[in-house]
């Protein structure tokens, strides 16, 4: 990445203009699948980026305003938390919004707002793990007490239960509401799974940003001969992410392409096609799914492959926290 | 070891060794509470249904969480009884996970240990020239050490992690490897003889299965780095009362005139305090960041803080911190258990209060006595009838501290000159 | 006088020189230009709607700060200002949205509320500390971790209004808002909240409470040495509680501009890390009034300035690690003015003395009656 | 005085100058110490005796002179370099620390035992063994914290003794002592001196010097404007070197005390329950115009009275003043009727040492003007009440904004009992109103206390100092564990009776003195 600092390139100012509002990469999520989505179109494309990012929780107005006043053609907020500066915002006629991860269903003038089916991909990884688990019953741990998080606990264990009723799933949060610290305490996550798996479970879904990471170390940690302990991961292919030596405990991934959202955007921007209007990423269009890195599921694919189209074709309703 | 949950923690350490006659009563008393504990841990089992509490996966967990705790209020405790305040404690311990993601990044899991004790080192440096050298205000030091510690984490991140592979603003590439962990033989599976407390824990028997679970879960895979860390605390008390640099160094805490008049060095003590002190709390980074197997961006979570309260707690005592911070990680583990592990926790330390407040009415102290009762009552009521919300088991170590305070009260007693600044002689100008 | 006033201003002067020398050091060794950076964020900051943000974001700040200092001027140090805030707002932004009176009652009403949840939060400290001799540093820790959980289920389980992934109260209405103060219409977003005219009035009563009453004389006494306190007749116990009941009063202020003026409603994006940007104002403006104000300035300022540095493709936290230098730098530049002023003083002195040509040996002193 | 061998002189201290910014608290001073003596220093508080002693054991540079010990010249960059030279000193102000144990304490800095260990038996039973060699009584395991007065002065000797100091100086070591102690205390120093060592003892209290001292230097302003021995001189013209004022003494008091009691006691106990009371069933009266005095051992209750008549300490019995019970009543109550109290430890609860002393000039009147206007406190108020004290008492070092900190102990004295006789009470508790303070404050002290009585001021005095309490006293109670034990007529006891009540051997016990020595 550029680190020389240079100050705004005034010869490509012809160049159109794509702010992105985001909080702080690192997440191990969320936010940094959003700011691979805008690296990536930086390669691909050319418009000049406007990088504004923010620790802070309150000045998300002041980033749109900044964006606006900038020039920026398009202004991609990243988290609901963005649908009601955009809302408020009502004169911007040179620039275009894009909310993404808004609630399904809300619409705001003159704003793309995109919103993803998290639940659905939930829904596909609590199938697999009910598949795979031998003991009946499996975990999930999510990193902060919130409607987002409880929504990807309320997908898995539909789709457990869709598989095996009786089964029984442990569920922990490492921090209450408004806590974010559950995101980032690798050590609470790895203790939390190991009270999960000596307490009997042997999947467990992680939906708990870099708190993850402890989870799946005690995947492949207390995992013995006689039984072997899976770990889920969330939003990117955690498979890829791991080391070598963990990647045999990865069961699957529950996909949520917020760098395809991110990069589509700017990318129908570009050439003019953007509309503004609801947009769902889902598992009809791709916009959500389940990976299958290491080839664990090649045993249950055609069951996971029904659920989903069972629940494209709306015969299966998923239930939705959010 | 079993005295985790001993109900007269935070009284117990205000006594001082004194010589050794007491110890064997010290130990028959310690034994006869760890068997109380024990036998109220097996009750609390089956009246709250509850496999966990005595289940070797908790007691392990609440080990392993105990120990950065314990180390970082360890490391605050050199610097508070060489009298200078240590609200800087987060910050070095981020440094300690920040350097322990380097050493450990390149150099592999002993260097990450040594990494975190340079990274606390850095800030322990920071702080004693400002505080010791230009008397700055120790408070305002160690809020601005923990401000720059995140801030400078992040940016050196961006600097030196990001776009490594495996690395990113907010981590370090792994750490491969890790400590050796170890198991007692003939215990718990030691040096690959049988696993007794595993075959205990499993037979289901009333009390063999308990005891199996407890020890089991304390002896059982014990990470080096562990052990290191809970020998520290020993290891700081023989140095505090036994050794020559002790003595001088309680003093510095106490009465630095003193000292000073009798030709030691206060200056010299506290900065050796003062760096030491740094670098425990960055060992308990270093810790953190081992298990993570990286560093991980605010993986500290208030530990720091944590620590401060912990020591207070212990009064300045090392045996006051290990009982606090084990207090502090048994019931962190026990909220990241089972709801019903939580509500047998509940059950145990309602019959503690309980027990502790009727003792003291039949002793004569009423007053002292209602508040544990009042609070023995209304935990029982809430473990009868109250459906918890499960976000309260998140909170459980911060209510059960505040428990045990309220209860026990303490005689603080703060080193005397904690705080006070030592000029440096006026030399001639 | 003259000199009195330079002393005073050259402190936070030479706080800001050396904090931008230290953070110049960190960008240089990052590899990263600070001249640009300082650039874009100076340009960026003087704009008219950055001064009326600053000024805005100003105001949590300095009654973070405020409220820190009231308790540090009885020797406690309230880290529980934290947890204070957030339960206040909470509650203030109940009772915003669903008190059935008209907004001159219901105003004042939320405050009055806000005040008293944060003192109420703050009492649990005090009482430890005088009834069981804890130390309020631990129980306030404890406290705020147990805020967190007490807000989370309320929130969660009581007062969420809406579904949705927004976790937040019920909308208040105009009836329930602060208003704006004055509307400069320079551009987007150019209004002063009225919070700031309730910070000026708390910064008043600040002053006059801690300075200029015997009540402040009292707590001061009482924090220095209470044993000279006890016999002078000044309760400390009772100081002890009064001091963090105020503190905690002027805490559960902190979160309602937010809660007031911004997002009309409590949720997840009430600010987090005011307590201690709070604190660092009060340290840097040494528990004065005034100085708080200017401390909580100038945080603000840089904390909106560095917002545009994505714009260089410069990390944020450079702001972070210029209020962290700015921190320190203040205590040393303080340290460095004050040692340059004793020189100054015993110098001067000096002189003096060499002008006068003093006699030989100093006057005898005079006996006791002499002088009766 | 005989010519003493020069290789008989164990210091030497030529021209030495010490500054503190521009004021000169040591002015080209010359002292010469010769071994087996005593040598006083005596003058008038704030001279630079304390100072000077400073330099001479390491503590303080001089800014110039030189000091040669047995001959040798020295240059001390710490006190480990004045102790390496057989230098000891025991401080004006004890330091130690009061969280550590005796041994603790003593043997600081020079432990026996290796990097590694202490070695603490070792320790214990060397400090142990001194102690029993020179007959101080301590206990070397017990807490400093726990240790009365004379037990800590006996702590602080120790530690000098136990570093082998040839030359060992005491400053101001009897100002907290009861004659018994002193006199021990004496007894030792001639032991030491005996045995080849040289005592350097700094005292206000000139019959002791005379007593007990070979060779006396007086400072004034520090320089040295004398030296003497007791042969040649006697009191008077000590103090008339040191402050050109005559001894203070106590005119026979020409009114007479008045009948109405303004302050009264009765069957007083402060104590845990279940324990010995500190203050066992205590009754006394004061009237107007009236001085009682309380003789006793340091801690035999006089503390627990004083707290229990500011209202600081739960008691049961009866307090009243001017005739209203004031049990109920808290201190700032008691203080605003009039009660007024001179503390025992000047810098524990007398001043605030780092507030100015105008600020200190409210302290106990923060709650009537001209202090309290109102809600606010005026600070104009508060500095005309300290430049009044100040002019008054003749308190030097400072104006209404200096701090406490930076007056000597005396001047720090004589603004407390300034502050409190300014504020024309009805009653006066006066702890010790002289600890530390030089002749001619101590004779300004006594007159203005006499003054005050005149006027029908009631006052319960304290005191550690006999030849105070026989000169101000209209009526003596002895305190014994607790009880008054005699109830004595001052005119009529001598030294020894009262030492004799004091120590317990005479004495049966009163609970009631109003009868005494009316
Ligand atoms: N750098 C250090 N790290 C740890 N401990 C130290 C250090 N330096 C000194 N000490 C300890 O402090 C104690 C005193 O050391 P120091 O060198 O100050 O002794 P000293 O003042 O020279 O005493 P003595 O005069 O008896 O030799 C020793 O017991 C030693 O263990
Ligand atoms: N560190 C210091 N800084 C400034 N002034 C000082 C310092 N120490 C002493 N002084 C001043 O030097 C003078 C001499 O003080 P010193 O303590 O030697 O007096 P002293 O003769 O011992 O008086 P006393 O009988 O009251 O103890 C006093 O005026 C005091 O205020
Ligand atoms: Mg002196
Ligand atoms: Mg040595």
């Amino acid at each position: 990445s550029g680190k020389t600092a240079t100050v705004q390139p005034s010869a490509d100012a012809d160049l159109p203009k794509v702010a992105m509002l985001y909080g702080t990469t690192g997440d191990f999520s969320f936010m940094d699948s959003a700011y691979k989505g805008f690296t990536d179109a930086q390669s691909e494309f050319s418009f000049t980026p406007l990088d504004f990012s923010s620790p802070n929780t309150d000045d998300y107005q002041d980033r749109l305003d900044l964006a606006i006043s900038q020039g920026a053609g398009l202004a991609i907020g990243i988290g609901f938390q963005y649908a009601t500066p955009m809302e408020q915002t009502t004169e911007h006629p040179d620039t275009q919004f894009v909310a993404v991860d808004i609630d399904k269903g809300t619409s705001i003038p003159d704003v793309t707002t995109i919103s993803f089916a998290a639940e659905q991909s939930s829904y596909l990884v609590g199938v697999a793990a009910a598949l795979t688990s031998k003991t009946g019953h499996i975990g999930f741990i999510g990193g902060v007490d919130q409607p987002s998080i409880q929504n990807f606990f309320v997908g898995y264990e539909a789709g457990a239960k869709s598989v095996n009723p009786s089964i029984t799933v442990d569920t922990t949060y490492l921090s209450p509401l408004g806590d974010f610290t559950g995101f980032s305490d690798p050590t609470k996550g790895k203790e939390a799974a190991a009270s999960m798996y000596a307490g009997g479970a042997d999947v467990i879904y992680a939906a708990a940003g870099g708190s993850g990471q402890g989870v799946y170390e005690q995947a492949a940690a207390s995992s013995t001969d006689a039984q072997k302990n899976w770990a889920i991961g969330v939003d990117g292919d955690v498979y890829n992410q791991v080391d070598e030596s963990i990647k045999p405990f990865i069961l699957t991934s529950a996909i949520k392409n917020v760098n395809v959202a991110v990069e589509d955007s700017i990318k129908s921007f570009l050439d003019g096609s953007l509309e503004a209007g609801e947009q769902d990423f889902d598992l009809s269009n791709d916009g959500v799914g389940y990976s299958t890195s290491g080839d664990f599921l090649d045993a249950y694919t055609d069951q996971l492959e029904k659920a989903k189209q069972d629940i494209i074709d709306g015969t299966i309703e998923v239930p939705s926290a959010v | 070891m079993t005295d985790t949950v001993e109900p007269t923690a935070p009284t117990a350490p205000a006594a001082a060794p004194r010589s050794l006659a007491p110890s064997r009563q010290r130990l028959r008393a310690g034994l006869r509470w760890g068997l109380l504990g024990l036998g109220l841990v097996i009750v609390a089992q089956y009246v709250a249904d509850a496999p966990g509490i005595a289940a070797s996966a908790t007691w392990g967990s609440a080990l392993r969480l105990t120990v950065p705790i314990a180390v970082v209020a360890i490391g605050g405790l050199y610097s508070e009884r060489a009298g200078v305040i240590n609200v800087g404690l987060e910050g070095m311990m981020i440094g300690g996970t920040w350097m322990a993601g380097v050493f450990g990044w390149l150099w592999g899991p002993w260097a990450a240990l040594g990494g975190g004790v340079v990274g606390g080192l850095v800030f322990g440096l920071l702080m004693a020239v400002l505080c010791i050298e230009m008397g700055l205000n120790q408070l305002v030091v160690g809020v601005a050490i923990n401000v720059i510690a995140g801030a400078s984490a992040r940016f050196a991140s961006d600097i030196v992690f990001n776009g490594v592979d495996g690395g990113t603003i907010a981590r370090s590439p792994r750490i491969d490897g890790s400590l050796p962990v170890l198991s007692v033989p003939f215990l718990s599976g030691g040096l690959g003889t049988p696993d007794l407390t595993a075959t205990m824990e499993q037979s289901g028997i009333p009390v063999v299965s308990q005891l199996g679970g407890i020890v089991g879960g304390l002896t059982h895979n014990v990470s080096l780095a562990a052990v290191i860390g809970l020998l520290l605390i020993p290891a700081t008390a023989y140095v505090l009362w036994r050794t020559r640099f002790g003595l001088r160094w309680r003093a510095a805490g106490e009465e630095p005139a003193a000292l000073q008049a009798l030709g030691g060095k206060v200056h010299r003590t506290r900065y050796i305090a003062v760096l030491v002190g740094s670098g425990l709390a960055g060992f308990a980074g270093g810790y953190l960041a081992l298990i993570s197997q990286a560093y991980v961006e605010n993986q500290t979570a208030g530990r720091g803080f944590i620590g401060l309260a912990t020591l207070i707690f212990g009064n300045w005592m090392p045996s006051g911190v290990f009982l606090g911070s084990s207090l502090f990680g048994f019931s962190d583990a026990v909220g990241l258990g089972r709801p019903e592990t939580f509500r047998a926790l509940l059950f145990i330390l309602a019959v503690i209060f309980l027990v502790v407040g009727a003792l003291r009415f039949w002793r004569g102290a009423r007053r002292s006595g209602i508040a544990p009762l009042a609070l023995g009552a209304v935990l029982v009521l809430v473990f009868l009838f109250v459906p918890l919300p499960p976000e309260l088991a998140t909170a459980a170590p911060y209510l059960v501290t505040l428990a045990v305070l309220v209860v026990a009260g303490t005689t603080m007693r703060p080193p005397a000159a904690l705080g006070h600044l030592f000029p440096r002689r006026t030399s001639r100008s | 006088m003259i000199r009195r006033i330079a002393v005073t201003l050259a402190g936070p002067v030479v706080s800001v020189l050396l904090a931008l020398l230290v953070t110049t050091l960190f960008l240089t060794i990052g590899g990263y230009s600070a001249t640009s950076a300082y650039e874009v964020m100076w340009n960026y900051g003087i704009e008219p709607a950055s001064l009326v943000s600053a000024l805005n974001n100003a105001v949590p700040l300095y009654l973070a700060g405020v409220a820190a200092a009231f308790a540090l001027r009885m020797g406690l140090f309230n880290i529980g200002v934290d947890g204070q805030y957030r339960v206040a707002a909470l509650a203030g932004a109940v009772v915003a949205a669903n008190l059935p009176l008209p907004l001159y009652l219901r105003l004042p009403i939320t405050l009055i509320v806000c005040c008293a949840t944060g003192a109420l939060w703050a009492l649990v400290p005090a009482l430890l500390k005088v009834y069981r001799g804890v130390s309020e540093v631990i129980t306030s820790i404890l406290m705020n971790a147990i805020a967190t959980t007490v807000v989370a289920i309320l929130l969660a389980d009581v007062f969420r209004s809406g579904g949705g992934q927004n976790t937040g109260t019920a909308i208040i209405g105009e009836d329930g808002a602060m208003p704006v103060l004055i509307d400069l219409g320079i551009g987007n977003r150019t209004s002063i909240t009225g919070f700031l005219v309730v910070a000026i009035v708390v910064g008043i009563l600040f002053y006059l409470i801690q300075y200029r009453t015997v009540f402040g004389f009292t707590l001061q006494v009482a924090s220095r040495s209470p044993e000279a306190a006890e016999s002078a007749g000044i309760k400390v116990n009772r100081r002890i509680i009064w001091a963090m009941l105020g503190s905690g009063a002027i805490a559960g202020l902190v979160g309602m501009p937010h809660v007031l003026s911004t997002a009309f409603r409590f949720d997840g994006t009430l600010p987090t890390d005011l307590m201690f940007t709070g604190l660092a104002a009060a340290l840097l403006g040494r528990s004065h009034p005034i100085g708080i104000a200017a401390g909580a300035f100038v945080l603000a300022f840089v904390e909106r300035s560095s917002q545009v540095l994505g714009l260089v493709q410069l990390p944020t936290e450079v702001g972070s690690v210029f209020m962290a230098v700015i921190l320190l730098s203040s205590a040393v530049g303080y340290w460095l003015t004050e040692r340059a002023d004793q020189r100054v003083t015993l110098w001067n002195t000096l002189r003096r003395r060499r002008r006068e040509t003093p006699p030989p040996a100093a006057p005898l002193p005079t006996g006791m009656e002499a002088s009766r | 005085m005989s010519e003493t061998a020069e290789n008989d002189v164990l210091v030497r201290l030529t021209g030495i100058v010490k500054r503190f910014g521009a004021f000169v608290a040591n002015d080209r001073i010359d002292l010469t110490v010769r071994a087996g003596t005593v040598h006083a220093i005596v003058g008038e508080n704030g001279a630079g005796k304390s100072t000077l002693m400073k330099i001479l054991a390491g503590e303080e540079r001089p800014d110039e002179g030189t000091i040669e010990i047995a001959g040798s010249p020295r240059s001390f960059s710490s006190p480990r370099d004045a102790q390496q030279a057989g230098i000891g000193m025991v401080h004006q102000h004890f330091l130690l620390a009061s969280a550590l144990r005796v041994w603790e304490n003593v043997v600081l800095a020079d432990e026996p035992g290796s990097a590694f260990r202490l070695d603490s038996a070792a320790a214990r039973s060397r400090v142990a063994a001194l102690a029993t060699r020179n007959g101080f009584e301590v206990d070397v395991d017990a807490v400093v914290r726990d240790v009365g007065v004379g037990g800590r002065q006996r702590v602080e000797i120790l530690k000098v003794l136990y570093r082998d100091a040839r030359i060992i100086i005491l400053d101001e070591p009897t100002a907290v002592l009861v004659p018994s102690e002193a006199a021990s205390l004496f007894a030792a120093m001639r032991r030491f001196t005996e045995a080849g060592a040289a005592v350097i003892f700094i005292s206000h209290k000139l019959d002791e010097v005379l007593d007990f001292a070979d060779e006396i230097t007086v400072i004034r302003a520090g320089a040295v404007v004398g030296h003497t021995t007791p042969l040649e001189s006697s009191a008077s013209d000590l103090a008339a070197l040191m402050v050109k004022v005559a001894m203070p003494a106590v005119a026979p008091r020409a009114v007479p005390p008045g009948t109405d009691v303004v302050l009264s006691a009765h069957g007083v106990t402060v104590g845990e329950a279940g324990e010995v009371p500190a203050l066992d069933d205590v009754s006394l009266e004061v009237h107007s115009g009236e001085i009682v005095g309380i003789a006793g051992v340091e801690g035999n209750g006089q503390s627990e009275l004083l707290m229990a008549l500011l209202g600081r300490v739960a008691h049961t019995g009866r307090i009243s003043m001017g005739g209203e019970d004031i049990d109920a009543l808290p201190t700032e109550t008691r203080r605003a009727r009039g009660l007024a109290y001179i503390p025992e430890d000047r810098h524990r609860d007398g001043v605030v040492l780092s507030m100015a002393l105008r600020e200190n000039a409210a302290l106990g009147y923060h709650g009537r003007p001209p202090v309290k206007r109102g809600p606010w406190f005026s600070r104009a108020g508060a500095a005309a009440q300290a430049r009044a004290i100040i002019s008054r008492f003749d308190v030097r070092g400072g104006d209404p904004s200096t701090l406490a900190s930076a007056l000597s102990g005396g001047n720090q004295q004589k603004f407390i009992v300034g502050r409190e006789l300014g504020s024309d009470p009805r009653v006066l508790i006066a702890a010790h109103p002289t600890r530390g303070v030089d002749i001619g404050a101590q004779s300004a002290v006594w007159s203005e206390l006499t003054a005050a009585r005149d006027r029908g001021l009631g006052t319960l005095l304290i005191s550690a100092d006999l030849d105070e309490l026989l000169a101000l006293s209209d009526r003596l109670l002895v305190f014994y564990r607790g009880r008054i034990v005699g109830a004595l007529d001052p005119r009529r006891v001598d030294a020894q009776e009262l030492g004799e009540y004091m120590t317990g051997v005479r004495g049966h016990t009163t609970n009631t003195a109003e009868g005494g020595a009316a």
